[in-house]
């Protein structure tokens, strides 16, 4: 059943994205416009929802549905690690729980965001809107491509799709040199990660003869157990070198808060709920492999978390609204990063879907803020807009207590798994998350604070007491964007308080699919996602013995220390081996990070809303963090005068080279070719010629005689001519 | 002795005085002709209805002062009518006037000679009587008679490739270039060659009028224009001779036309054999009375065409009877090998 | 048989030196008609009455008839040899023309003379002459040859015309 | 058709039908000869057709043979063939060679007649070329590509053509006369071991040379085909001739001219040369990895634009010659197409060049600068090209990296990394490059009044884009006619791999051929074929074809 | 009187060569000149016919018919050559036309 349509879920936003680029950007209207890309996303989001029914329906370990559409490249010989195998690739798709949830999320919320900017881009003209909606489709189709995809190739189909889309969409505005700068930077960052996406998967292929994610997760433990941890680790760390590009971890994540260069619902769409979640799909697709490897999964955990605590602590001080959600994003996603790495991966999914919402919904919130204030992105001029973006702060409320991780929030119950987990693997760990839960807490309010609370700081306008005076007309840097003239702050139209509201109900509600068995809740997201992340057939093999062919093949191959691992990584979620915590002392955690949080908003409230300036004060009061923190730790100069510089410095030693030496020595050949000819020539004049001259002179008068035969008449010649054929005559005469 | 030296003798004699005869008869047919179709009378005075004309023509010019211009160049000034004459009178010497027939007593071919090349003979003698214009013309040393002279050669040449270009037609579709097997092949097949070939014919006709310099086609002898032609500086028996040649032409080119397309001595529909009744009449009374049809018609075209413009007639040659006659070739070639 | 030759030859050789000795080139011109007239009746002699047609045809009609316009086109002046140039040899000219005749009978001589009664006139088989085998022999055998030069006699024929037409 | 209906022949000699129909047409009737230089380019690719429709793909031989002696006394025959590689390659060839021609339309005014003839005359022997089974006459048909390459850079192009094309030609030839030595020494090697004198290349590829002899025509051949590539240190002639020739000089050049470097390599040093090939492969694969890197490098460093792009060539052709140094059917194959790839994107990508070349007359790139605004159907063909230029996936450059990544990345992962990295500095000089003309705003004002494609330019593209997309998505009709050649290749060099691709994926069969030894690689954990379940990665695979 | 035999024809085919010969290298008119060389093309040509006669083979006469074909170009492009000079120089007299020497 779902083999008919599942294709239709990504080709659906392909079609309207082709429709779009090749009719829509010469022909179409806005409205037709906006109505080919919502209606194609709204098509995929209900086939999305039927596949997502479907998989439900069946039994939990039938729940995987693969359609492969066609050939893509077709068998060859190659070897391997294992002799000579086939390399092949299919167009194939896969459904799985953990694909079903993603498809859910990209399509809901893309078609919420596709609703949210049909209003936004207004101001755009009619061929920049279809283009808009063209890149935004576009981005529809490679992102549900990369979640469906069945094997690393299609995944890496959509993988490079998403970069090029995100490209596309940060450089929307690409009169301006810095969205086209952000563009060009995210996708060359990206190139990076991709490049170790590459060659892990190069290397998976070599390892297991394939590229299908179910056959590579089925052999992985009995490959481990063979033959060591070893290349499977040096495949988790080329993959998640890929995923660092894609979802922005340390070292690659220094494209993101640059890419907030493009329109706010991209931002929200892409560099917030979807695309740069890629990295944690992909690696809770791999979860089998990376389960295999434990190194990797603490690199993992590690780099995970020290990136949610550096950019929560660069987001402590950032002023543009849209750079602290951006930070915020790094820093969510070096949660979900964390969570893999302790081998919560259902944990990771669950605060990915969680974060979808609430991100979406801030970013939104911003964007609308953004649109009220006229264009204008610096909190420090906004201030007290509850009055008039009612809906917008209300909404923005509820995400932020969201990502707070307020209760009954959906975040709390997201982030609290992690955070349960984290304490579970290492206490560092946990520790770090927790102050940067804090953080995350404190950075939040301050930005509703200063956004929606306190006294207004922004430009006059006609209906306020009119102490300015200046003309108000936002800082409109995206090409027009509002009404012509700005009248003041203002409530967004509908069709963009609608998708706010969505998306604050999806963050209020989407956490009570996973509501941890402590609280009483049946945390049923995890079950429904485990097949996703075990070898087929892990689930009985945990509950009965290790009677499948992983176990068997390496039962005789390592013995029982294999078979121990290999059962044990067989299930990682599964309740009964894991390292496990009284529901008192889970409760006691739980209680603890809310008051964390609190705390975090506490001391916002104190320092943005009680008492205006203190912020101002503590900063003056250490420089040296607060200017460190301001400009983010000087890491995007460091990369400039290191990798850019480097880079462009060795491309001009290139060409230097290229055209000094290596050109230089063909032209120097040349040159000393015609050097040679000119000193022989001198020899020639000067020494060969003044000895010969004497000869020459002879020569010459001798010449004479011979040049009188040239005397120009055509029978002369003849003649001549005669006298040799004559000559050649006497000859056979005489010697015949 | 009798068979190889008199037999042949005796031919070409009866040959040279039955065509210098005819010649001079039809100077008179053409006088004739044209005034009956101008309803006029024509020379009546010399004899009955002037049939004795001829005779008197022929003495005046031949008791008629023989000038030679004084700047001309002699002897080229009297070889030019000689050139001009003799390769016209050789030509007969392969037509075949009828089948071999008892004559006295001896049976033998009516023709001189049946050289395997007849057909190519012809033409290559038929091509040297242009040296005796040009010279003609170009001894005179007189500017009339030279233009006249260019003139009618280039007409000549231009003309020529048409009309050799239908015989290889014809060459083909007898598949001999012998006359009296091309005259044989067409009572073989039983059909004369001009309804297979119409357009070869035609441009045979419109190109023998051209060779000819014949109206509407005269242009080297147009008075109006060159004051006579080439020969304008000839005047008595060289004079003749010029005139001798051109109707001795004319009678070639009818007589080839005869051979060619219109089955030579044989008669009307060959292979009807219900007309067999007309076998009575002998082969060379069937030639004869053909050829004179054939330059009736000459006659004819001269009283009603009027004259060509000079670029009219080489476009007329080259652009109209030349790629006819090529493409006439190609189809003929086809057609003769898918047949 | 032997008259004729022997007649044809002198009448060759006798207008060959005309044409080459006259002062007037269509005296010149005349001469070679005639010559050329002669070599064909040597071909008839000789069986070859296509070649003989051929001769007559496109020698004799064709080039010949050229060689007159152009002599009448070129109409000269002063005398077409009044300048001599001062370093020519006519006489070394002469010299060689001899020499390389003689050279060519003593070569004949030598090489024949001993065979020549042997190998003569073979019996004359009356084919050789034949339009038929020639053409054979021109369509099957040389018919490359033969496209090649058509294709030359065209590439003449259109250099002819460019060369001999005014500059516009 | 019948069977021996010459049809290489014809495909081979209607560009030439064409120019010598054009020295018939007076030079002052420059319209006339566009059409038909056109339609004779388009003719052109029309009468190749059938060597796809037609072409068997279950033959493993040479398809549309004609042979016919040519010198008869040193055994040099008119011998001409296809398998799939060289039907592909004729293919690309009569493709671009029309669009090289109806790109010219209005660049070229000067000398229109010479150019055209020059440009027909230049297909037929490039078509020549490829379609070639004698030896002799491939080397004939490879210098007759030289003249009229030499006078288009000299005639028509710009600044210093006449060093560039000096360049070019000597450099060529200097490289061709040592194969043409090369080539020798093979014919005479031949003669005395078989006493046959021949040229007939399908003898040479069963000849087993004694090493040290292959070795030497290796090099012989090595210079005469890298230096057409290029590979890296002969790569100079290439920036000077690509820069300096007219747009379709440098579209003709790049996608087809360069080809032949690769395409001689792949018919001939491989395998006729099988112990030298791997003999030097470490060389071979240095010199490709420099070319990778270095090429990118230095086309990050241009300010020309034409330049640019000349390096990126010698950065995708270095990609190329890695895939086929790594000796694996895939790399092979992904070289093949990466050939066919780079003839396709780099070829749109000088055409590009060109339209602008042509409204401006200038290639810095500094003079452009925010052309998306006044020219966005150029900016969107020039991004789907950049983007296939830098391989991504669904356009056509991506497979043909993949397959040559993985298939070098079996045989040493080091190379594999380097390689990879020209990736993304690929990426980073394009969108470079990109982002300095399309994007920002227009700064110069002789910008502003730039027209967008018009319909005949964009005629161009199109087929490249198609083409382009069409392989990025569904590849198998390439590299189906791939895999004999492949095959044949792989059975001379490399003898590790089995006669028969199908062979391996027949579990029967499976014998344990010893892999190369790679530290910390599992030897067999299980065979390649158990899981035979539906989620296998052939399942479907049948029902896709 | 002995029979003809081919050396008859070849002695007078070498005197017409020699006669063409003569007239190629001491005439100064470019028009004889040309027809010199016709000349001696027919010497050739007799020779040829002579040859065919006597091996009974054809060849001759197609070598022959070759050589008309030939003489025929060299007429044409010949003459047209002579007329072109004849415009610029007024004269056919080779000994005016020494331009091309050192």
């Amino acid at each position: 059943m779902a083999d008919s349509y599942l294709p239709l879920i990504p080709l659906l936003p392909a079609a309207g994205a082709l429709l779009n680029g090749v009719a829509g950007v010469r022909f179409f209207g806005k409205r037709a416009a906006a109505a080919v890309a919502c209606s194609t996303m709204a098509a995929a989001f209900v086939l999305s929802v039927a596949a997502f029914v479907e998989l439900l329906r069946r039994p939990a370990d039938a729940r995987e549905i693969t359609v492969t559409v066609a050939a893509w490249v077709p068998p060859l010989a190659l070897e391997t690690a294992r002799g000579i195998g086939t390399f092949a690739v299919d167009w194939a798709l896969r459904l799985d729980p953990l694909s079903a949830l993603m498809i859910l999320v990209v399509s809901g919320i893309g078609f919420l965001i596709h609703v949210y900017s049909v209003a936004y881009m207004a101001a755009e003209s009619d061929g920049a809107y279809a283009r808009y909606f063209c890149y935004l489709n576009l981005f529809c189709f490679f992102m549900l491509t990369l979640v469906l995809g069945s094997n690393f190739l299609v995944m890496f189909v959509g993988w490079e799709g998403v970069g090029l889309c995100s490209y596309l969409l940060i450089g929307y505005w690409y009169e301006k040199k810095s969205a086209s700068d952000a563009g060009k930077k995210a996708f060359i960052v990206n190139r990076i990660g991709d490049f170790g996406f590459m060659l892990g998967m190069f290397l998976v292929f070599y390892t297991f003869g394939t590229l299908d994610f179910r056959a590579v997760q089925d052999m992985a433990p009995a490959v481990a157990a063979a033959a060591g941890t070893g290349v499977l680790a040096t495949i988790c760390l080329l993959l998640f070198v890929g995923a660092t590009g894609k979802s922005a971890q340390i070292p690659l994540y220094v494209w993101l808060p640059d890419a907030m260069e493009g329109p706010t619902p991209v931002s929200a769409l892409i560099h917030a709920a979807t695309m740069v979640t890629a990295g944690v799909y992909m690696v809770c697709r791999n979860a089998v492999l990376f389960s295999q490897a434990p190194d990797v999964m603490m690199v993992v955990a590690l780099i995970g978390v020290l990136t949610a605590l550096m950019a929560a602590s660069i987001g402590l001080v950032q002023n543009d609204i849209k750079r602290v959600l951006a930070y915020s994003t790094v820093s969510q996603l070096g949660y979900m990063f964390l969570a893999t790495g302790v081998g919560a991966f259902a944990a990771a999914a669950f605060h990915l879907m969680t974060h979808a919402f609430f991100k979406a919904l801030l970013f939104l919130g911003s964007g609308s803020v953004i649109h009220g204030m006229g264009g204008e992105q610096d909190m420090r001029r906004m201030g007290a807009l509850k009055r008039y973006l009612p809906v917008t702060y209300a909404t923005m409320m509820v995400g932020m207590l969201a990502i707070a991780g307020v209760p009954p929030f959906s975040g709390f119950f997201s982030k609290d798994e992690i955070l349960y987990r984290a304490f579970l693997g290492h206490k560092v760990i946990w520790v770090l998350a927790v102050i940067t839960a804090g953080m995350t807490a404190f950075y939040m309010f301050r930005l509703v604070a200063m956004t929606f609370l306190g006294a207004y700081r922004g430009p006059a306008f006609p209906g306020a007491d009119a102490h300015g005076g200046h003309p108000a007309h936002g800082h409109d840097d995206h090409a027009g964007h509002g009404h012509g003239a700005w009248h003041g702050p203002h409530e967004s139209p509908r069709m963009m308080t609608v998708p706010l509201i969505l998306l604050a109900a999806g963050a209020v509600v989407a956490g009570f699919v996973g509501i941890p068995a402590a609280l009483g809740g049946a945390n049923r997201i995890e079950h429904f996602l485990a097949p996703s992340f075990e070898p087929r057939g892990a689930v009985h093999a945990a509950a009965t013995a290790p009677s499948d062919e992983a176990a068997t093949s390496a039962s005789h191959g390592e013995g029982s220390a294999a078979v121990e691992r290999a059962a044990a990584t067989a299930a990682p979620e599964g309740t009964h081996e894991a390292p496990h915590l009284s529901t008192a002392g889970e409760l006691g955690l739980m209680a603890f990070s809310v008051v964390v949080a609190l705390t975090g908003i506490a001391v916002g409230r104190r320092l943005y809303v009680q008492q205006p300036g203190a912020a101002d004060r503590l900063a003056e009061r250490v420089p040296l963090a607060y200017r460190t923190l301001l400009n983010k730790y000087w890491i995007d100069e460091l990369y400039h005068a290191t990798v850019v510089r480097g880079t462009l410095l060795l491309a001009r030693v290139s060409w230097r080279f290229d055209a000094l030496v290596v050109d230089g020595a063909v032209n120097g050949s040349g040159w000393t070719t015609r050097f040679s000819a000119w000193v022989s020539g001198l020899i020639d004049q000067y020494i060969v010629d003044g000895l010969v001259n004497g000869t020459g002179a002879t020569l010459r008068e001798a010449s004479l005689g011979f040049r009188r035969m040239q005397t120009g008449l055509v029978q002369t010649y003849a003649l001549l001519m005669m006298i040799g054929v004559f000559a050649l005559v006497s000859a056979y005469l005489v010697l015949r | 002795m009798i068979e190889t030296l008199v037999v042949p003798l005796v031919k070409i004699a009866v040959l040279l005085v039955g065509i210098l005869t005819a010649v001079a008869y039809l100077v008179l047919l053409e006088r004739k002709v044209q005034a009956w179709v101008q309803v006029r009378l024509g020379p009546m005075r010399v004899g009955p209805h002037g049939l004795l004309q001829p005779v008197a023509d022929v003495i005046k010019l031949i008791i008629k002062e023989d000038i030679t211009p004084a700047r001309a160049d002699r002897w080229v000034y009297t070889l030019a009518p000689i050139i001009v004459l003799v390769p016209a009178l050789v030509v007969f010497a392969v037509i075949p006037f009828g089948p071999e027939t008892n004559v006295f007593g001896i049976r033998m071919p009516l023709h001189v000679a049946d050289i395997n090349v007849g057909l190519l003979y012809i033409v290559s003698i038929a091509s040297l009587g242009i040296y005796g214009t040009i010279l003609g013309g170009w001894a005179s040393n007189s500017k009339y008679p030279l233009l006249a002279s260019l003139r009618a050669s280039a007409q000549l040449v231009s003309y020529e490739v048409a009309v050799t270009m239908t015989l290889v037609s014809m060459i083909l579709m007898a598949g001999s270039l012998s006359m009296v097997e091309i005259v044989e092949s067409q009572q073989a097949r039983g059909l004369w060659f001009v309804f297979a070939q119409p357009l070869a014919f035609f441009i045979y006709f419109v190109g023998g009028l051209a060779e000819t310099n014949r109206a509407p086609f005269d242009l080297p002898e147009a008075e109006q224009e060159l004051t006579g032609g080439f020969h304008t500086e000839y005047s008595g028996i060289r004079f003749a001779l010029f005139f001798l040649a051109e109707y001795a032409n004319m009678i070639v080119i009818a007589a080839v036309a005869t051979t060619l397309f219109f089955g030579g001595w044989l008669r009307p529909f060959p292979s009807v054999a219900a007309l067999g009744l007309l076998d009575i009449v002998p082969g060379w009374i069937w030639f004869l009375l053909k050829t004179f049809v054939l330059l009736y018609v000459f006659l004819w075209v001269r009283a009603t065409l009027p004259r060509y413009r000079y670029d009219q007639l080489m476009r007329l040659g080259w652009k109209v009877l030349i790629p006819l006659a090529i493409a006439n070739v190609i189809v003929t070639a086809i057609a003769v090998v898918v047949l | 048989m032997t008259i004729a030759f022997y007649t044809l030859a002198a009448f060759i050789l006798a207008l060959g030196v005309l044409v080459v000795s006259t002062k007037n080139t269509v005296h010149a011109v005349l001469f070679l008609v005639a010559n050329f007239l002669c070599v064909a009746m040597l071909y008839v002699l000789l069986q070859a009455e296509f070649l003989a047609v051929i001769q007559v045809l496109v020698y004799a009609g064709g080039i010949v008839v050229l060689y007159l316009f152009v002599v009448m086109l070129v109409n000269l002046k002063r005398g077409p040899e009044t300048h001599v140039d001062p370093r020519r040899r006519d006489r070394m000219g002469l010299l060689i023309g001899g020499a390389v005749l003689a050279e060519f009978v003593a070569i004949l001589l030598y090489g024949f003379a001993p065979r020549a009664t042997g190998a003569a006139p073979a019996a004359a088989a009356p084919g050789v002459g034949n339009v038929e085998q020639v053409g054979w022999s021109l369509y099957v055998d040389y018919l490359v040859p033969f496209e090649v030069a058509s294709i030359l006699l065209l590439v003449a024929m259109i250099g002819a015309i460019v060369l001999a037409k005014k500059e516009p | 058709m019948p069977a021996d209906f010459p049809l290489l022949s014809i495909v081979l000699f209607t560009p030439l039908v064409g120019a010598i129909l054009l020295l018939f047409v007076n030079k002052q009737r420059v319209d006339t000869i566009r059409w038909i230089a056109n339609v004779f380019g388009f003719l052109g690719f029309l009468v190749s057709l059938p060597l796809w429709s037609r072409f068997d793909l279950a033959d493993p031989g040479w398809q549309f043979v004609e042979r016919a002696p040519w010198i008869p006394s040193i055994g040099a025959e008119y011998f001409l063939g296809v398998d799939g590689f060289s039907a592909l390659m004729v293919l690309l060839t009569t493709l671009i060679g029309a669009i090289a021609i109806l790109s010219s339309w209005t660049a070229i005014t000067e000398r229109v007649k010479e150019f055209y003839v020059f440009m027909l005359v230049l297909q037929t022997g490039m078509l020549g070329a490829f379609v070639s089974l004698d030896f002799l006459l491939f080397f004939l048909f490879w210098e007759v590509m030289l003249v009229p390459m030499y006078f288009l850079i000299g005639i028509w192009g710009s600044d210093r053509r006449l060093y560039s094309a000096i360049k070019f030609f000597l450099y060529t030839l200097v490289g061709s006369v040592v194969m043409l030595l090369g080539i020798l020494a093979l014919y005479f090697y031949d003669y005395s071991l078989t006493g046959v004198y021949s040229f007939d290349i399908t003898r040479f590829h069963q000849l087993d040379l004694p090493a040290n002899t292959q070795w030497w025509i290796f090099l012989a051949f090595f210079l005469g085909f890298a230096i057409k590539v290029p590979m890296f240190p002969f790569h100079t002639w290439l920036p000077d001739a690509h820069t300096d020739a007219p747009t379709a000089g440098s579209v003709i050049l790049a996608a087809i001219l360069l080809k032949l470097g690769t395409y001689g390599f792949v018919r001939f040093s491989l395998p006729i040369l099988p112990d030298a090939t791997q003999a030097f492969v470490p060389m071979m694969v240095a010199l490709s990895i420099i070319g990778i890197v270095y090429g990118a490098l230095c086309a990050m460093a241009q300010h020309d634009w034409k330049r640019l792009v000349a390096y990126s060539s010698v950065s995708h052709l270095g990609m190329a010659m890695l895939g086929m140094f790594a000796l694996t059917p895939v790399g092979i194959t992904g070289s093949i197409l990466q050939q066919i790839n780079h003839g396709i994107s780099t070829g749109a990508l000088f055409l590009i060049v060109g339209i602008v070349y042509e409204r401006r007359h200038t290639r810095e790139i500094s003079e452009y600068g925010g052309l998306s605004k006044i020219m966005p159907v150029y900016a969107t063909v020039f991004m789907i090209m950049t983007m296939s230029s830098i391989g991504l996936p669904a356009l056509n450059g991506f497979i043909g990296e993949i397959l040559i990544l993985q298939g070098v990345f079996v045989v040493s992962k080091i190379w594999a990394a380097f390689a990879a990295s020209g990736i993304v500095l690929g990426a980073a000089y394009m969108l470079w490059l990109y982002q300095r003309t399309m994007f920002g705003k227009v700064e110069n004002p002789k910008n502003e009044g730039l027209a967008d494609l018009n319909l005949r330019e964009f005629a161009t593209f199109a087929p490249l884009i198609v083409l382009a997309v069409w392989i990025g998505l569904y590849p198998s009709p390439f590299l189906q006619r791939l895999e004999h050649p492949v095959r044949a290749v792989m059975s001379r060099v490399n003898s590790s791999y089995p006669a028969t691709a199908r062979n391996a994926a027949d579990c029967g069969s499976e014998t344990p051929t010893p892999a190369r030894e790679v530290a910390g690689a599992p030897a067999f954990v299980q065979p390649p074929c158990s899981d035979g379940s539906g989620t296998a990665p052939t399942a479907g695979r049948d029902g896709g074809r | 009187m002995t029979p003809i035999t081919p050396a008859h024809y070849l002695v007078l085919s070498a005197a017409l060569f020699s006669i063409g010969l003569i007239g190629v290298l001491v005439r100064r008119n470019l028009i004889v000149i040309f027809m010199s060389i016709e000349l001696m093309l027919n010497a050739v040509n007799i020779n040829l016919v002579a040859f065919s006669q006597q091996w009974q083979h054809v060849v001759g006469q197609v070598f022959a018919l070759f050589v008309v074909a030939v003489a025929a170009a060299e007429a044409a492009i010949g003459l047209g050559i002579i007329l072109a000079f004849y415009r610029n120089k007024e004269t056919v007299n080779v000994d005016e036309i020494t331009l091309m020497r050192w």
